[in-house]
């Protein structure tokens, strides 16, 4: 038992998966940006389609969010690399496909965050804007808006996590994301323990400190 | 396809000898990669290599998403009507493997009723579903079955002849060997998307390469014995 | 300067206005008073359109609400409108809560906007809150801040819903104050309140609203001192 | 083009996927229904630790909540069924292994459930229970709990169909669910479109009306 | 009946209460007036211990709430709180409101609670209202049932913090009016309140806190119409 863990603790894997889970995380953390980055031009779209008096517009938007919603982003992504490109001959890379499915998939969220943010602004604060004048696009502009985003940032950051942690099923679709290669690095060593560990602590090296950073703004815009 | 085209090759995830991640330098080698590479130079083409787990490697050869697709790749009737093989390679065939302590499983015949394990979507998982009544268990990574057979939760292993052996003599050795007979022979291809250019091309090179010793080098490198 | 003609308005199966008629001359001060839920709010609210009519018309210096080619930012801008709940704008300070409109609105720039803010706040008593932002105001305040933010605009006609009632008391005289000041100045009011004291003071007329109708119009002194609806009556021995 | 469609319409594989569908998204739900169940349990221990007013408590249920949220849930179950099993030797069964992945995941996210919907009933309420001379435990049980769990249903729902499609991602441990069928049914007739096409209206059939449901629910309580 | 002794709260850095000294007598009404912040809540607060005291010494009925011996909830039971926002149970119908206490406190039998619960419907005018649940009822209707619940545990003395600062003006008249029942049949109470009429009608004695601290208390003429400190008189020239 005790020999065990003094064998554990001198294992060389913990040293050895440094190098993968440094280039994996890399790969991982661009997936997220860039996926996240787009998602939000999508979500906010969506979002304000959300919130349109136009039915085709809302009915459109609502379909897509609650397709997304709807199903696990691993179907999403299945579908997206394989049925897609068999059906239509649009051959995504894998990174690229990544990239997308977190955008879609994050895209339909963040367009409920959005649409949520600008409906959490009190009514009275439109009908102040209305009523100096402004109209109502100024009024989103200006009054809305400013207030509707600053509310946005802890559930866009919350967003952010699950799409990080949703990159690791990109393993299937050969994505060289962190848990393919340490899964790669497990099958070739046969040893599940230590790659494990460090897989698990490569995601909470990023977001522990990411719910903390989000739970200290949320308390800052309470007050 | 000719110049110096890219050609997006997938390949298996993990497949030792024939390809697997090397975990000091983080690249995949083994016999497929090293075959495909000189291929690839033969025949002109650079190599964008795409690692995927072994059944998206067929969903990708079915849909054309791969220009080729190398893994160790039984040649079977039904992915034949799908998709295009190369001429075959390599000659291999399934095998059982049983913990080392094993007393009650002498062959295939005594694993009705009991669990055993695979990789989803290989020859091996049609076998066993079409030759015996055992309860199946299919893993997306045969080594988790490997392991899975080790931690007692499944009772046999079916796979891969060379496989197996060079897993028991690198990872396993004294705690898992095989029992019984060949159960199949088999015969590995390249895989190709239907009607495609390369096809032809490849099997000139595959040809040059047994004709010169080519073949017989990287052969030896991966096996210890020439073909 | 204001002609309601039968107005009605409806919140879906639920009529709140059942046939307004009312007119308020320019420099009046108007005060509405009645129970919770008799339409005093959505009376106040159809004038600037923040409601839509249901039916009727209501005419503001010569210009009909329900004509389709009216300019309704143009009219609104005209009419100021101070609201219970203040309703400034957290995110700007008291200054940009104040030149928001006239740079917006009337393409004044930067520094004439600046000027104008410093004197309503001036006006208003908070010449030293400029930079600072509505949080940390008191509800007295805030709402002195929301009638410059009204003024700014130079409206022809100020609404007030409440002005007083989300403040504490011992707050509520500084805003009446500012009022005051407005009504002697000559500006045209209409004032939904709580506050008898003030109706009395400062009302020309005061109009008893109840169940969606106006029950009872007249000076202060006809309306409090001789009611002559029961409904005004018996209102008013609750709350005097 | 238009053939095509006629094809695509007349597949055979829409009605032979059938039969897997049927077969992977009972075992789906099984597996979600016995997770989450078991994830209450837990998540309500969580909660309740994480009010407490005792560190160690409190502490030990935070890094729980932490560990779990923030790591993928297809590492925890690489983690539970691989590495634990191979270091200490506890073998669970696959759909065990399943059932635990859920409920140990999903107790995390229940946990911050109870929290939230004890702390958001007002506080208001528990003087009042004190000042009528209640315990700090009857007021829980019979002022706090009843109000809370009301606003938690909507949450609850709501994981509940987070983790119906967290279960996707147990092919990697070999779990037969639907999404696991539907991958083999691809493999073995190389056909991608119908499948994966089918395999999203069987998640949307469940979380289509859950949803729904959950919304109907909500505004209710609303009200 | 209750003894304040130098009582001290503190919340973190925030000294609330600095140093309270009072004394209320058995069936004596005192009403507490003071602008917003001085402590008044906090001050009834510790009465009833929903606050932990600093320092100092509070004595109700002869038992020290400060004993570490005392029964806090059987004390509670018998200090009797109204809350400015009611805090009825949205959950349990307005007579499982008034009967939870006795039952579960008291282990009063259901049968006996509920006639307890028809009696002191009854005596707050809600005869009516006993199975509606508090969302359908008026914040009038809604403060009586908090009285009566309070009632319920037949406590020795009542605190009451702004019960009618949260209602419609029109609906104040009718709390007051249980309230003064109340004090008729010489209940002992204690009355943070902003309606000055009822305390100079109801109040035996008025206390006017400012910054934590009792700054003048006297009978209601005397504070009143002869306040002698310069903080009450401020105070009183703003609210009246
Ligand atoms: N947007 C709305 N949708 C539906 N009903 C509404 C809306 N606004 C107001 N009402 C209803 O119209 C009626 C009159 O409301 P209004 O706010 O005009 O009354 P009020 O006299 O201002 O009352 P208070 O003194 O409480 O402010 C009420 O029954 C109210 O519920
Ligand atoms: N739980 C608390 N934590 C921190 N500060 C508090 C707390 N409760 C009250 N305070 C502060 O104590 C001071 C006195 O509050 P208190 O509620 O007793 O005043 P009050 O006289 O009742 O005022 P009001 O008339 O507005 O009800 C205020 O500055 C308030 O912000
Ligand atoms: N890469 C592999 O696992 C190949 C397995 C087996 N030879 C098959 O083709 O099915
Ligand atoms: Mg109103
Ligand atoms: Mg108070």
């Amino acid at each position: 038992m005790f020999d065990g863990l003094i064998d554990l603790i001198n294992s060389p894997h913990w040293g050895n998966t440094l190098p993968f889970i440094r280039r994996g995380l890399a790969l991982t953390l661009y997936i997220t940006f860039v996926g996240v980055f787009f998602g939000f031009i999508i979500g906010a779209l969506a979002g304000f389609a959300r919130l349109s008096k136009n039915k085709i517009i809302y009915g459109v938007a609502t379909v897509y969010i609650e397709l997304i919603r709807g199903t696990p982003i691993l179907v999403q992504a299945l579908f997206l690399y394989f049925a897609i490109s068999q059906s239509f001959g649009i051959n995504f890379q894998a990174v690229t496909a990544g990239i997308i499915a977190i955008a879609v998939n994050a895209g339909a969220y963040i367009a409920e965050i959005v649409r949520g943010g600008v409906e959490s602004i009190d009514k009275g604060q439109k009908e102040a804007g209305r009523s100096i004048g402004l109209s109502s696009s100024q009024t989103m502009r200006y009054i809305i808006w400013p207030q509707a985003f600053k509310r946005m940032i802890p559930p866009l950051g919350n967003q952010f996590i699950i799409s990080l942690k949703d990159t690791s099923i990109f393993a299937i679709i050969s994505v060289g994301e962190v848990t393919f290669l340490l899964r790669q690095y497990v099958s070739s060593t046969a040893v599940t323990f230590e790659p494990y560990v460090m897989l698990s602590l490569a995601y909470l090296v990023i977001t522990i400190p990411a719910m903390l950073i989000l739970r200290a703004i949320e308390r800052r815009l309470d007050v | 396809a000719c110049g110096d085209d890219e050609v997006t090759v997938a390949t298996d995830t993990n497949y030792v000898p024939f390809e697997f991640m090397n975990t000091e330098t983080g690249e995949m080698e083994g016999f497929d990669i090293d075959l495909i590479y000189e291929i690839a130079d033969r025949v002109g083409f650079e190599i964008n290599l795409e690692v995927v787990e072994f059944d998206g490697i067929l969903a990708g050869m079915e849909t054309g998403r791969y220009d080729i697709g190398i893994a160790g790749m039984t040649i079977t009737e039904d992915r034949a009507k799908v998709f295009d093989f190369s001429d075959p390679y390599y000659d291999a065939g399934l095998v059982l493997a049983v913990r080392a302590d094993e007393e009650e499983i002498q062959s295939i015949d005594d694993v009705d009723g009991r669990p055993v394990a695979t990789r989803a979507a290989t020859t091996s998982e049609d076998y066993l579903v079409e030759n015996t009544d055992a309860e199946v268990r299919l893993f997306p990574d045969i080594v988790n079955a490997y392991q899975d057979l080790i931690a007692g939760r499944v009772d046999a292993v079916i796979y891969d002849v060379p496989n197996v052996l060079y897993y028991i003599e690198t990872e396993a050795l004294g705690e898992m060997k095989t029992v019984g007979d060949l159960l199949t022979g088999e015969q590995y291809g390249i895989a190709f998307p239907a009607d495609s250019e390369l096809r032809a091309q490849v099997n000139e090179a595959l040809a040059e390469m047994k004709e010169d010793g080519t073949y017989g080098d990287i052969y030896e490198k991966w096996f210890g014995e020439r073909p | 300067m204001i002609k309601v003609t039968d107005l009605h308005k409806s919140f879906g199966d639920l009529e709140v206005l059942k046939g307004i008629n009312a007119e308020v001359q320019e420099k009046e001060v108007v005060c509405v008073i009645g129970p919770s839920g008799s339409g005093k709010s959505t009376f106040l609210r159809c004038i600037n359109r923040l409601e839509d009519i249901t039916s009727g018309e209501v005419v503001i210096d010569g210009e009909s609400l329900t004509d389709p080619k009216l300019n309704i930012n143009k009219l609104r801008s005209q009419v100021g409108m101070v609201f219970q709940h203040f309703n400034l704008f957290p995110h700007k300070t008291v200054r940009e809560n104040i030149t928001l409109g006239p740079i917006k609105v009337k393409d004044m720039n930067q520094e004439e906007a600046n000027k104008l803010a410093t004197q309503l706040l001036e006006k208003v008593g908070l010449s030293d809150k400029a930079d600072v932002y509505p949080a940390s105001l008191s509800g007295g305040q805030k709402q002195r801040v929301a009638i410059a933010r009204a003024l700014a605009m130079s409206p022809k006609v100020m609404l007030f819903d409440e002005p007083t009632s989300a403040l504490d008391p011992e707050l509520v005289g500084d805003v009446l104050e500012v009022m005051k000041d407005l009504a002697k100045e000559g500006m045209t009011m209409i004032v939904v309140t709580h506050e008898m004291g003030f109706a009395r003071e400062m009302g020309d007329r005061v109009i008893f609203m109840d169940e969606g109708k106006i029950m009872e119009e007249g000076t202060p002194s006809e309306i409090f001192d001789n009611p002559q609806n029961p409904r005004t009556q018996t209102f008013l021995s609750k709350v005097l």
